[in-house]
This record gives structure tokens, C-alpha cells and sequence, in this order.
């Protein structure tokens, strides 16, 4: 079919942060994927309190309080550090973000070894009861995606520090700082249900 | 009407009008066909309206060779028409969801205190049936038939032992599936005499084909003899051919499982035998109950309902014999 | 970018006045505007930009190109073939269940073997034919019709192949190997759970629907991101065609839905396999939290395999009908409408459960609601033939045939969602009739129109009318021979899923019938795919626009090349080709020696940037290798989980490993 | 693909059923039963050269999840558990340890259910079918973790036991000839 030239795209930029960039969008879309799946799984853990009397079952103490509390601390200065580290990879400066980057590796190691900690107080068996069952559902669901995270921000950076790096790198910085966010605020309301729930409800 | 779409069904099928909800013969499934009726007739109505537009549509303008499209094009005629069709929808929804919502809650409101208790636990591939009303010594259990008195409501609970089941007749009144941890009643007001055939409707496993239930509808003397006669015990064996069949059920793996009161068999794991021969039918539906099915049943189960729990127990021609006499007996 | 402006070229009648598309004219369009207008039509097409572009985009050959292509095109065809084949499984699935129904009592297949060949037929059908089969015509035609040269994430879309191919496998090998799943396709627990389902039969059902979810989820991200993002200068939101807009609508569905059925079908295996209590109920489980999460994600499922049938019909009808569709804000709106009632009426799958009666009738009023938006495209669609010029070629028969099966299908539906209806017609042969004039009538009819349709696009060969028309009066009888039967088996009582019934309940005749019905149907298949190959070999060539058709993906020649548009079209109505019959606007400027798509905006479709798209590369393969291992290994010991997770991170790191763009090729726009 | 990756795959195919899953077949017609047999209970047979043969049904059963799980409803309706629990052991020895005092094998286990043991263990010759008692002697065996990937089934119900791919495969202890010390350990 015959056309006829109308415009030239040659001098748009040939990178983006955020809205304008296509990883951006896509990482939007796993996360509302993982966000639904914490919702439902959150929605799963109501309606088994709605079938039981009593919540944690009788001989369960409720999940030790402290080391949830360290991991939502630490969670609180990953997220100011990576809001900052957003930012940074936005001016594209090398030392900086390099910088950032192994900062967050630091807080997220520190929080998984507070995680580990978390595992050893929950106080009950995933395999003793459906109170059990879910607490544990929602505590490895946020593992799964701490580490993977924390694994992916491991592999960024060691990319970081062996390359040049190009626009289009920083822009990957800034979604992964997205993709960061997302853990800490999908942690808040399993921070809640895990350790709240059975001494409020 | 009722009579002619009914007619037109069992014309259609066989003689059996035994299990199908266009033959309603207690209130609850009387009341549903109701609504089946509004529903043929505005789901028919707004279907020949749609085949009609489609007709003239399709025929109106018909091309052999392929016309230049068109792109100016002014719909307000059509949009319109959109509009009314719109509305046309909406009224009809909301006649057919308002007269679903009238029957719905006539359905659930009928509460009756002095109604006829009975307990119904699903098993794989057979019925429980627990009679609960009044003092221990007038309760008793059957298996695979239910007894009702025309006129009277009666409130079934619905259990189950194992996996999910629903328990379904649909001359009598809509299905309700019987979960573990749940306790589901269903409650059947039934008005015309006769045998109906119910079946389970949720699949549960190798035998959900065979997992069928009767229920007699009689009068109010008639389920009274039925009643008085099923709380006595067994009935003590007349010949020694029957007491050697007695004894060989005890003997064999029968007494295992089976119940036989007042012939200290007392197995609970399985159906219970005390008037096996009062019942219509044997293996939850499968065969009608005569000398011929209860041989071919007990010499091997497997073969007419492969994967049911119960085995095929060895025994010589005259045990079997024997035993199939002693059963016959049990009235 | 601002609409050039239009000169009345000669010899062609002024376009009448449309809504002016007012654009906000930015400083970088204004120069553009400018240049256009000084601009010559000079000839377009160099060669030497074409080898070029021919160069950057081509495959490896071989067994290497196939396993490391990103073309969507090719990855769409294989999904088709793929899904089509395990479509003539279920198929023969299906024709099995039918002759073991033709007579009572019949002994032909035993009850275990029965329930593994219905359990195979309805989750292939629904999670490896159907979804699967409709995506893939999206990830064809997405790209083409929005103006694009690939899928936003062309690399994921190859990944998404691989896991589907392996859950297809490990079910069907599964069967083979005689660990077919034999629960249903939903496996309601406790049936399904650890105590009365032993062996591993539904832990492979279980792993296989993880599968089949990561696929179709992929592909929902990258078809929505490959919509919002990528679509051609101009092409607005209300200048989108139907079928962008259905998918856009699916692929939100989809994202929202399927995670619902990843965790019951996840919290089962962990039920089977770990011990946990979240379906046993004498532990504090529930069996309902599995019917609730299986049908929150069930009923959305039947609208993702739907609404792609609308689009079909929504490109068809036009087109045949020479004239734009009838009302294109209602279409779009019902769509929207129809996408967002299917989240909120799950629970009339489960109206004999014994929930709360008044919550039921909430759900039977949201579950007619549904009848409003499919009744408005049911009107736009016959409104479109009534005022246009249609001629009935082979994919009009199958549209027009949607019409009068899907109707029938939706009228049944209004019928059970009326929750006393229900408890009468619910598990019966009733709603076996309902959900397959639905879906075959819903989404199977407008599949065999859009493979009319679009099979010159595809293959640039033109599939016989004859053979068609043959294969359509052949389908749509036997299609009604077999089902109708069933509506009237419901009414008399018998129940779904039952491998065999006792004589004397009247239900011979009508088995006897939809088992011939279901040789019928055997017989048009057979008669499609004689039509398929001939054509393939010795169809008639097919030129760009063989039907005339309005949208973009018939501007590129059949089959299109591996770049799709050597320049990007510019929009400027919902008809570009009827608009620009000879001189379709195009930008230049998108890079020939590297991978390069252009980035617009969201709602005004503004170019913003461009982007380097992603070369073929062999990590999505070993991904999906990874992924595969870990989640089989899953079914025999859970550590495979914990130990599986190290290849695949190795995978991963690989596949996201940023690579330099080929050397000394970047930062030159031509 | 070419023809020899067609021919690859399909000889996989072969392969992989011929090893295919014994644990997953379900044989719903019963076998015909064969008469008592003597089952060895030690290797030491004084006066005959040789132990009687291993009986052909072990192998049908030993790994079949079908009949583990017929044997776990029927561990349950002839009131095993009234004896031994869940496995745990109460009047009766338990069943989860390594103390496999006549033997652990399935032949042993199910002479065990057949004929009784002292100290009153019950004989259910006659009573329960052959083919129940090899699905029990099947299901007990699994109690013991011999075989943990026959069936990762478990009973849903109060208290259950784990699913049995998580019992620890225990290594019986050499068939030590241990006179029996009093009524129960």
C-alpha cells in the first residue's frame, strides 16, 4: 500500500523515566497481578477467622511481636533511602546510584536476616491448623516477593558496578525502586493481619 | 398450559415422569415452575424479536459482489431504537428478577416448628436416612428411601460423611448440596402420593451415576404403619435355611460393615439391613429390589457399581443361597 | 503530534466535516507541521532502508531461530497450532463421552476412566484451548492494528509460549502416563483434596493451571502495555478498533482474575502435599473458601474467553457489512460494562451451597444485569447488517451464526442466574447445554470466522468459500443437534457428569441425538483442516486487502514482514484504510540498523520516545525451562521449590542481563 | 521438528510409561482371592531348605495409592484406631515407630492382620475380605513412612496425621529375635 510521509520521529529521546517508559508499565502490571493475589490471600485469611471461634486456636500463642516490629523499622529507612535513590537515578549520576544501589542491598540483606527471625517467632506450624495455615500463607507470600526483589536489586547492582552505564539502565534503577515501594507497602497490611489480627479480632 | 408443556416433555421421553422438575408434586418445586414458565416465555419473546431483526437484516440488503464501504453514515434512527431495545431489556430483567426474588423468598420462609425432622448424611455413593423425631426409641435409620406424609411439611438436614454431595428430587424441590462442616435443611411440603426419584448432583467420585434415592409420598396412615414397622427390630428367622443365612451374614465379612437390629449385627460403616427387604430398590437406585438383583449384588458388587467400598465377599453357592433367603426376609 | 493539515487532493470527494480531532500543538509538532506540509509524497519505500530493516529484524534459522525468535508473528502462529491441536484432543475427549452416553448402562469406558476423559475435555478446553487460542490471535493482531512493529515485551511473549507448551505437556502426558487429573476441571475440594483423591492425579491437574495462569498473564501484561503504550500517532482512544478495545478490557480482567485460581489451585497443593489446613474443615478450614476463590477467578474466565469472540464479530460485521459499526461508544461502553459485572457475580456457581438466600438474589440481580450490555452489541451487530450492504462470504456465516447460538446461550443464562431456577437446573444437563451454546456459541463461531477472516493475513493464501460454507452449515447443524438435546436432558432430570444412567428415565432419545450431533461436529473439523491444508499448499494468493477491510494490519502485505510497518502509520479516524484509500500518512525516523518502537501517549497517542526493542535471545527458552523444573519437581518433593529457585535465578539474571546494543549502531536515527 | 526428535520424544514416551506409575492405577475389579498362605515371619526355617515364596499380591499393593487409601477408610471403620490410634500407639503398639516385632514387610503385616498376634491383637480372617486386608497391611506400611511418595494423602480430619510423603522413611531395626517383655512397650 502506497504512503506518504507526514512527520519524523528521529528526534525523540530514545530513553524515559517512569509513566513514559514501556518497563514501567509492565512492572505496573505484575504488580497489580501480586497486589491481587496479597488481597486475596488476605481475604482467605478473614474468612477463615470468620469460620473460627477463636483466633489463634486455643493451645497457639499469637506470633512474637519484636521481630515484626525490627522488620517494619527497617522496612520504613529501605523505603526513605529509596525514595532518595529514586530521585538520584533520575539526575543519571553514576557515583551516586552505584551508591544507592548498594545501600538498599545492605537494608534489604539486614531485613531478610530480620525476616529469618520473624519465621522462628510466629509461634505456630503451617501444618497444625487453618490459623497456622494462613499466618504462614502471608508470611511466605512477602518472603517470596522480598527476595526476589532483594535477589534482582543483588543483580542490578552488580551489573552497576561492572558496566557503563546507560540512560536506559537508570531508568531500570527507577522501576526497581518502584518495584521496592511495592514490598514495603504490600508489608504494611500483612504486617497487620499476621500479628494484629489474632490479638484485635 | 402446565399440562401441555408437560405432556409435550413426557411425550417426548419415556413414561418415567419419576425425576423431573416439569412434574412438580409438592410446593417448593410447584412454586420454581412457576418461574420456569415466566422465564420460557420472555426468553422466548425476546428471542424471536432478536431472530426477527437478524432475519430482516440479513435479507433486506444482500450483496452478491462486494459494494465501496461507506464511511458518513447517520445512525439517530438506529440509536434510538438502541434506546428503546435498552429499555426493553431492563423492563424485562426486572420482571423476571423481581418475580425470582418473590419466589426465593417465599421458598426460605417456610418455617414449620412441628415439621417431620428427618437427617440425610451423603456417603460415597449412598444415602443415610435418620428419622430424629421424638424420644431415642422412636428414631431409627434406613438407607437409599425416604417416607413422607402428604400434606406435611418436612425439614431435612442435609450432612455428609465424606466428600461433597447435593441432595436433589427434583419433583419434590430444588437441590442443596451436602459440605462437610456445614449443616444445609431443605424443607419439602409434599402434595401429590407417589414415588419419586431423586439423584445426587454434585460429582463425587467413581460412583456419582449410581447414588439415587426414592421417596414414597403416602398418606398420613399409611407413613405411621411404615414408621411403626421400621422401629421394630428384624424379624427373627422362620426356617433353618434362613438361620443358616443369618449366620453366615454374621460370620462373613458382612456383619463387619451391615446393621441388622435385633441380629446383633451392628456395623454403622454401611447401610443399614433391619428392612432391606421394604425398600423399593438396592444399591442406592441401581437395581429394583428382587431375588435375582440381591444374588447378583452380593456375589459381586464391583461389577455393577465398580469402585464401590463394598467387596466381594467369597462364599460357597449355599452360603450365598442362604443368605439371599435370610435377606429376602427381612421385610 | 497535530493533524497535518488535510489538502483536498484532487479526484476524490471531500471527506464530510468529523469531529475535528482538536490535538494540543506542542513546539516540536509545530516544526513537524511545517515540514509535512513542504513535504513532497516522495517515494518512501528505499530499498536499501528495506534490506536494512530486513537485516535488523530477521531470525536465526533453524532449530536456534525457533527457539530464540521474539517475532510476535511467529510466536502467535505456534501458539495457534499448539492450541489447536489439543483442541482436536479434547475434541476426541468429548466424542469419547458421547458414545459411552449413547446407551444406558453402558460399559464402553469404566467410571475412572470417564472421569479422567471429562476432567481432560473441560480444562483443556478452558485452560489450554480456549484462553490460550484467543490470546494468541491478539498477540497477532494487537501490533498490527495499533500500528506497532512488535509486542511491548516481545521476549516475555516467548517465554509465555514455552510455559504454556510445558503446562499442555504435563497435563496431557499426565493423562497419558495414566496420572490424568479425574476431579472436574474446578476439583471442588474435599473430592479433590488429600484424603479422597490419592496418588498425584490432581496435584499435576494443580501445577498445570500454574502454568497455563503465568502464560496467560504474561501475555495479558503485554498486550495491555503494547495497547496503552505503543499505539500509532493519532490512533486516540475513541479511534481505537473494537478489538483493541476488547483486549484492553480482557487483559485488565485477566490481570485481576487469574491470581484468584494460581492461589486456590496453590493452597490445594499445599494442602495435598505439606499438610496445610486451608480446606479441611475439621481443622478450621473451609470448603467454600475454595469455591469462592475458584469461581471470583471462574466467571471472569468465561467473559476473558467471550469478549474475545465479541471482538472478532465486532472486525467482521463491519466489514461485510461495508459500512463503520453501529453505535461504536455503546460497543465500547458494554464491553467496559460486561468487564466489570463479570467480577461481581461469582457466587450463582454455588446458589445450592446453602449461602444466605438474600445474598443469592443479590447475585441473581447482577447476574442478569449482564443480559443489558450483551443485548446492546447483539443489536449494534444486527443494526450494522440491517443498514449496510452485507455480502455473505464465510466469516459473515460464522457472525451471523454467533448470533443465533450466543442469544440462545445468553437467554439459558438468564435463566439459571434466577436462584430458585438455579436449584432445580444447577449440576444438570441444563447448564451442560447453557455454557456450551455460551462458549462454542460465544467464542468457537467467531474463532472459525476469524481464522476465515484473517487466515489470508496470516499465511497470504485465501481459504476456499465452498469448503467454508460446507464447514459452517456442517458445524452450525451438528453444533444444534448436540446441545439442544441436552436442554431438554436437563429439564428431565439428568444430572451433569455421570459416566452412565439407568434405563427407563427417557433420557435414550436425546443421548442418541447428541451423540450423532457430536459426529457431526467431528465431521466439520475434519472438513476445516482438509480446507486448512489445501489452501496452505494450493489456496489463491491474497493480496494486501482481500476483504477491503477498514484497519491497519491490512495496509502490511500477507504475511506481514518480520517489522511489520516500515514507517509508522498516522490516525486520524476509526477507518484509516476507508479514509486513505491510496495515500495512508506515515511517519518516518524509527532506527533500521537497531531494534527500535516508537512510545506514544497514553489517551492522545502523542509519539513521546523510542525505544530499543529486545533481539531474539535463548533466555526465555531456559526460563521457561527453569520455571518447568521447578514447578514438576514441586509435585514429588517440595524441596524441588527451594532447590529449583537457583537455576531459575540464574536464568533470570540472565535473560535481564542488560547487553550493549550492537556496537557502533547506536544513537544514528536512520 | 525433524524426524528423529519425533522419534526422540516418542521413545521417551515409551520409556516413561513402562516405568508409568503403578502408584496411580486404580484396579476396580478385585482380584480373585487365593487360599491362606504361609508367610515367612524369619529367614530361619529349620528343617526346610528354603522360606516359603513372597506372595505375588505385595507388589500389586505395596505402592498403590488407591489402596493406601482404601486402607486409610478402613483402618478407620474396623476400629484400628481403637488400638493404635492414629499410629501413635495407645493399648496397642504403635505403628510410626521402627519396632517392626513381626516383620515389616507387607506380607508380614498383612499375616499379622490375618492371623492376630498375641497380647490381642484380633484376627480378621474371614472376617474382612483379603483384598481389605492387603489394603490395610499397604496403609499401615505407609503409616511407617516405607512409602512416602505413594500417596501424599492424609486424613482430613481433627488432629490428622501429616500427609505421608512427610513421614520419615524409618530404617527398620535388623529383626532382632526380641522376647516379648510384659503385656505392651
Amino acid at each position: 500500500m502506497k504512503t506518504r510521509v507526514v512527520g519524523d520521529v528521529s528526534s525523540l529521546p530514545d530513553h524515559a523515566f517512569g509513566l513514559k517508559s514501556l518497563l514501567w508499565w509492565g512492572l505496573l502490571g505484575f504488580m497489580v497481578i501480586e497486589a491481587m493475589a496479597f488481597i486475596l490471600a488476605g481475604g482467605a485469611y478473614l474468612y477463615i477467622r470468620g469460620q473460627n471461634p477463636a483466633w489463634p486456636f486455643p493451645p497457639d500463642a499469637p506470633p512474637a511481636l519484636t521481630a515484626g516490629i525490627v522488620t517494619t523499622v527497617l522496612f520504613v529507612i529501605s523505603e526513605v533511602v529509596n525514595r532518595w535513590l529514586a530521585k538520584m537515578a533520575k539526575t543519571m549520576n553514576e557515583q551516586i546510584v552505584r551508591l544507592g544501589v548498594t545501600l538498599m542491598i545492605g537494608i534489604g540483606f539486614a531485613i531478610v536476616v530480620s525476616r529469618i527471625f520473624e519465621l522462628a517467632s510466629m509461634n505456630t506450624r503451617w501444618d497444625v491448623n487453618a490459623y497456622g495455615s494462613v499466618t504462614w500463607l502471608l508470611l511466605f507470600l512477602h518472603t517470596l516477593h522480598l527476595l526476589t526483589d532483594w535477589v534482582d536489586t543483588a543483580v542490578l547492582g552488580s551489573w552497576l558496578y561492572t558496566h557503563k552505564i546507560e540512560p536506559t539502565q537508570f531508568t531500570e534503577v527507577y522501576d526497581n525502586c518502584g518495584y521496592w515501594s511495592f514490598v514495603f507497602w504490600s508489608w504494611l497490611p500483612m504486617w497487620g493481619l499476621i500479628y494484629f489480627a489474632p490479638r484485635l479480632m | 398450559m402446565k399440562r401441555a408443556a408437560l405432556l409435550m416433555a413426557l411425550a417426548l421421553g419415556a413414561c418415567s415422569g419419576m425425576q423431573t422438575p416439569l412434574a412438580p408434586a409438592a410446593d417448593q418445586a410447584e412454586q420454581i415452575r412457576s418461574i420456569w414458565d415466566v422465564m420460557l416465555w420472555v426468553t422466548s419473546f425476546f428471542y424471536l424479536l432478536v431472530i426477527g431483526f437478524l432475519a430482516w437484516a440479513v435479507w433486506r440488503r444482500r450483496r452478491k459482489e462486494t459494494a465501496p464501504p461507506r464511511t458518513q453514515v447517520h445512525d439517530q434512527g438506529l440509536e434510538r431504537t438502541l434506546a428503546i431495545w435498552a429499555g426493553m431489556i431492563v423492563a424485562g430483567l426486572t420482571l423476571l428478577i423481581s418475580w425470582s426474588f418473590l419466589v426465593d423468598r417465599s421458598l426460605a420462609s417456610t418455617q414449620d416448628d412441628q415439621a417431620l425432622h428427618i437427617t440425610v448424611t451423603g456417603a460415597q455413593w449412598w444415602w443415610r436416612v435418620e428419622y430424629t423425631d421424638g424420644t431415642p426409641d422412636k428414631q431409627f435409620e434406613t438407607a437409599n428411601e425416604i417416607h413422607l406424609p402428604v400434606g406435611e411439611t418436612a425439614r431435612i438436614k442435609l450432612m455428609t460423611s465424606d466428600v461433597i454431595h447435593s441432595f436433589w428430587v427434583p419433583n419434590l424441590s430444588g437441590k442443596m448440596d451436602m459440605i462437610p462442616g456445614r449443616e444445609n435443611v431443605i424443607d419439602i411440603t409434599p402434595r401429590k402420593i407417589g414415588v419419586y426419584r431423586g439423584q445426587c448432583a454434585e460429582f463425587c467420585g467413581f460412583q456419582h451415576a449410581h447414588m439415587a434415592l426414592t421417596v414414597v409420598v403416602e398418606s398420613r396412615e399409611d407413613f405411621n404403619r411404615w414408621r411403626n414397622h421400621q422401629l421394630t427390630p428384624a424379624a427373627p428367622p422362620a426356617s433353618p435355611k434362613h438361620a443358616l443365612g443369618k449366620a453366615v451374614f454374621k460370620a462373613k465379612a458382612c456383619s463387619l460393615c451391615h446393621e441388622i437390629t435385633g441380629a446383633d449385627a451392628g456395623g454403622r460403616t454401611a447401610p443399614n439391613l433391619t428392612h432391606l427387604a421394604s425398600r423399593r430398590t438396592i444399591a442406592a437406585g441401581t437395581l429394583p429390589m428382587n431375588r435375582g438383583s440381591l444374588a447378583g449384588w452380593i456375589s459381586d458388587p464391583q461389577a455393577i457399581k465398580p469402585g464401590a467400598k463394598m467387596p466381594n465377599v467369597p462364599m460357597s453357592a449355599a452360603e450365598s443361597d442362604a443368605l439371599v433367603t435370610y435377606l429376602e426376609s427381612l421385610k | 503530534m497535530s493533524r497535518p493539515p488535510k489538502k483536498p487532493t484532487p479526484g476524490r470527494k471531500k471527506p464530510a466535516a468529523r469531529k475535528p480531532a482538536t490535538a494540543k500543538a506542542t513546539s516540536a509538532e509545530t516544526d513537524e507541521a511545517k515540514t509535512a506540509s513542504a513535504a513532497i509524497a516522495k517515494p518512501v519505500l528505499e530499498p536499501a532502508a528495506l534490506e536494512e530493516l530486513k537485516e535488523t529484524w530477521k531470525d536465526a534459522p533453524g532449530l536456534w531461530g525457533w527457539l530464540t525468535t521474539v517475532d510476535h508473528k511467529r510466536i502467535a502462529r505456534r501458539y495457534i497450532v499448539t492450541a489447536f491441536i489439543f483442541f482436536l484432543l479434547a475434541g476426541l475427549a468429548a466424542v469419547a463421552m458421547r458414545l459411552q452416553l449413547s446407551r444406558p448402562e453402558n460399559d464402553l469406558i469404566s467410571p475412572a476412566r470417564y472421569n479422567e476423559i471429562f476432567t481432560m475435555h473441560g480444562t483443556t478446553m478452558m485452560f489450554i484451548f480456549a484462553v490460550p487460542i484467543l490470546e494468541a490471535v491478539a498477540i497477532y493482531l494487537v501490533p498490527l492494528m495499533v500500528g506497532a512493529r512488535a509486542l511491548a515485551f516481545p521476549r516475555l511473549n516467548a517465554f509465555s509460549y514455552f510455559v504454556y507448551l510445558a503446562g499442555a505437556l504435563l497435563l496431557w502426558v499426565g493423562f497419558i502416563l495414566n496420572i490424568g487429573p479425574d476431579v472436574g476441571w474446578f476439583a471442588y475440594t474435599p473430592l479433590s483434596g488429600p484424603e479422597y483423591s490419592p496418588g498425584h492425579r490432581t496435584d499435576v491437574w494443580a501445577q498445570m493451571i500454574t502454568f497455563t495462569e503465568i502464560a496467560a498473564l504474561s501475555v495479558a501484561v503485554n498486550i495491555a502495555c503494547t495497547i496503552l503504550r505503543m499505539r500509532a500517532p493519532g490512533m486516540t482512544l475513541s479511534r481505537m478498533p473494537l478489538f483493541v478495545w476488547v483486549h484492553l478490557v480482557v487483559s485488565i480482567m485477566t490481570i485481576l482474575a487469574l491470581p484468584a485460581v494460581m492461589l486456590a489451585s496453590s493452597l490445594l497443593m499445599s494442602d495435598r502435599l505439606l499438610g496445610t489446613h486451608f480446606y479441611n474443615a475439621a481443622e478450621g478450614g473451609s470448603h467454600l473458601l475454595y469455591q469462592h476463590l475458584f469461581w471470583f477467578f471462574g466467571h471472569p474466565e468465561v467473559y476473558i474467553i467471550f469478549l474475545p469472540g465479541v471482538a472478532f464479530v465486532s472486525m467482521i460485521v463491519p466489514t461485510f457489512a461495508r459500512r463503520p459499526i453501529v453505535g461504536y461508544i455503546p460497543m465500547v461502553l458494554s464491553q467496559a460494562a460486561i468487564g466489570f459485572l463479570s467480577f461481581g457475580l461469582w457466587v450463582h456457581h454455588m446458589f445450592a451451597t446453602g449461602l444466605p438466600r438474600l445474598g443469592d438474589s443479590f447475585y441473581t440481580a447482577a447476574s442478569m444485569a449482564i443480559a443489558l450490555p450483551s443485548g446492546v452489541q447483539i443489536f449494534c451487530w444486527i443494526a450494522t447488517i440491517w443498514s449496510g450492504r452485507p455480502v455473505f462470504r464465510t466469516p459473515l456465516l460464522w457472525a451471523v451464526g454467533f448470533v443465533i447460538t450466543f442469544v440462545i446461550g445468553g437467554l439459558t443464562g438468564v435463566m439459571v442466574a434466577s436462584v430458585p431456577l438455579d436449584l432445580q437446573l444447577h449440576d444438570t444437563y441444563f447448564v451442560v447445554a447453557h455454557f456450551h451454546y455460551v462458549l462454542i456459541g460465544g467464542a468457537v463461531f467467531p474463532l472459525f470466522g476469524a481464522f476465515a477472516y484473517w487466515f489470508p493475513k496470516f499465511t497470504g493464501r485465501m481459504l476456499s468459500e465452498r469448503l467454508g460454507a460446507w464447514q459452517f452449515w456442517l458445524f452450525f447443524i451438528g453444533f444444534n443437534v448436540a446441545f439442544f438435546p441436552m436442554h431438554i436432558l436437563g429439564l428431565l432430570g439428568m444430572p451433569r457428569r455421570v459416566y452412565t444412567y439407568p434405563s427407563g428415565m427417557g433420557w435414550e432419545p436425546y443421548n442418541q441425538i447428541a451423540t450423532l450431533g457430536g459426529v457431526i461436529l467431528f465431521l466439520s473439523i475434519s472438513l476445516f483442516i482438509f480446507n486448512v491444508f489445501k489452501s496452505l499448499s494450493s489456496g489463491a494468493k491474497a493480496d494486501d486487502n482481500p476483504w477491503d477491510a477498514s484497519t491497519l494490519e491490512w495496509s502490511t502485505p500477507s504475511p506481514p514482514p518480520p517489522y511489520n510497518f516500515h514507517h509508522t502509520p498516522v490516525v486520524d479516524s476509526r477507518e484509516p484504510l476507508w479514509e486513505h484509500r491510496e495515500d495512508l500518512p506515515v511517519m518516518e525516523g524509527l532506527a533500521t540498523k537497531k531494534r527500535e518502537v516508537l512510545v506514544t501517549s497514553a489517551s492522545e497517542a502523542h509519539p513521546d520516545n523510542r525505544q530499543s526493542s529486545p533481539d531474539p535471545s535463548i533466555w526465555p527458552f531456559i526460563s521457561a525451562l527453569a520455571v518447568s523444573g521447578v514447578l514438576i519437581g514441586t509435585i514429588f518433593s517440595e524441596w524441588a521449590f527451594v532447590w529449583g529457585l537457583i537455576p531459575l535465578t540464574f536464568a533470570l539474571s540472565a535473560w535481564f542481563w542488560p547487553k550493549r546494543p550492537r556496537a557502533g549502531k547506536s544513537g544514528e536515527p536512520h | 521438528m525433524g524426524g528423529s526428535a519425533r522419534t526422540l520424544l516418542l521413545s521417551a514416551l515409551a520409556a516413561a510409561s513402562l516405568g508409568g506409575c503403578e502408584r496411580e492405577t486404580r484396579p476396580l475389579v478385585t482380584p480373585p482371592e487365593t487360599g491362606p498362605q504361609s508367610i515367612a515371619l524369619t529367614d530361619l526355617y529349620p528343617g526346610s531348605p528354603a522360606p516359603p515364596p513372597k506372595d505375588p499380591r505385595a507388589d500389586d499393593y505395596a505402592g498403590n495409592a488407591y489402596h493406601i487409601t482404601q486402607g486409610q477408610t478402613y483402618y478407620r471403620w474396623y476400629n484400628c484406631n481403637g488400638c493404635h490410634a492414629n499410629g501413635g500407639g495407645g493399648m496397642g503398639p504403635p505403628l510410626i515407630d521402627r519396632e517392626w516385632r513381626y516383620g515389616s514387610s507387607i506380607d508380614q503385616i498383612y499375616a499379622t492382620i490375618r492371623d492376630g498376634r498375641p497380647n490381642g491383637m484380633p484376627g480378621f480372617e474371614g472376617k474382612a475380605t483379603d483384598q481389605q486386608m492387603w489394603q490395610l497391611a499397604a496403609y499401615v506400611r505407609s503409616l511407617g513412612g516405607f512409602t512416602p511418595q505413594a500417596s501424599s494423602a492424609r486424613r482430613e480430619a481433627m488432629r490428622s496425621t501429616p500427609p505421608r510423603n512427610q513421614a520419615k522413611p524409618q530404617e527398620p531395626r535388623p529383626e532382632s529375635f526380641t522376647i516379648p517383655q510384659g503385656v505392651s512397650r
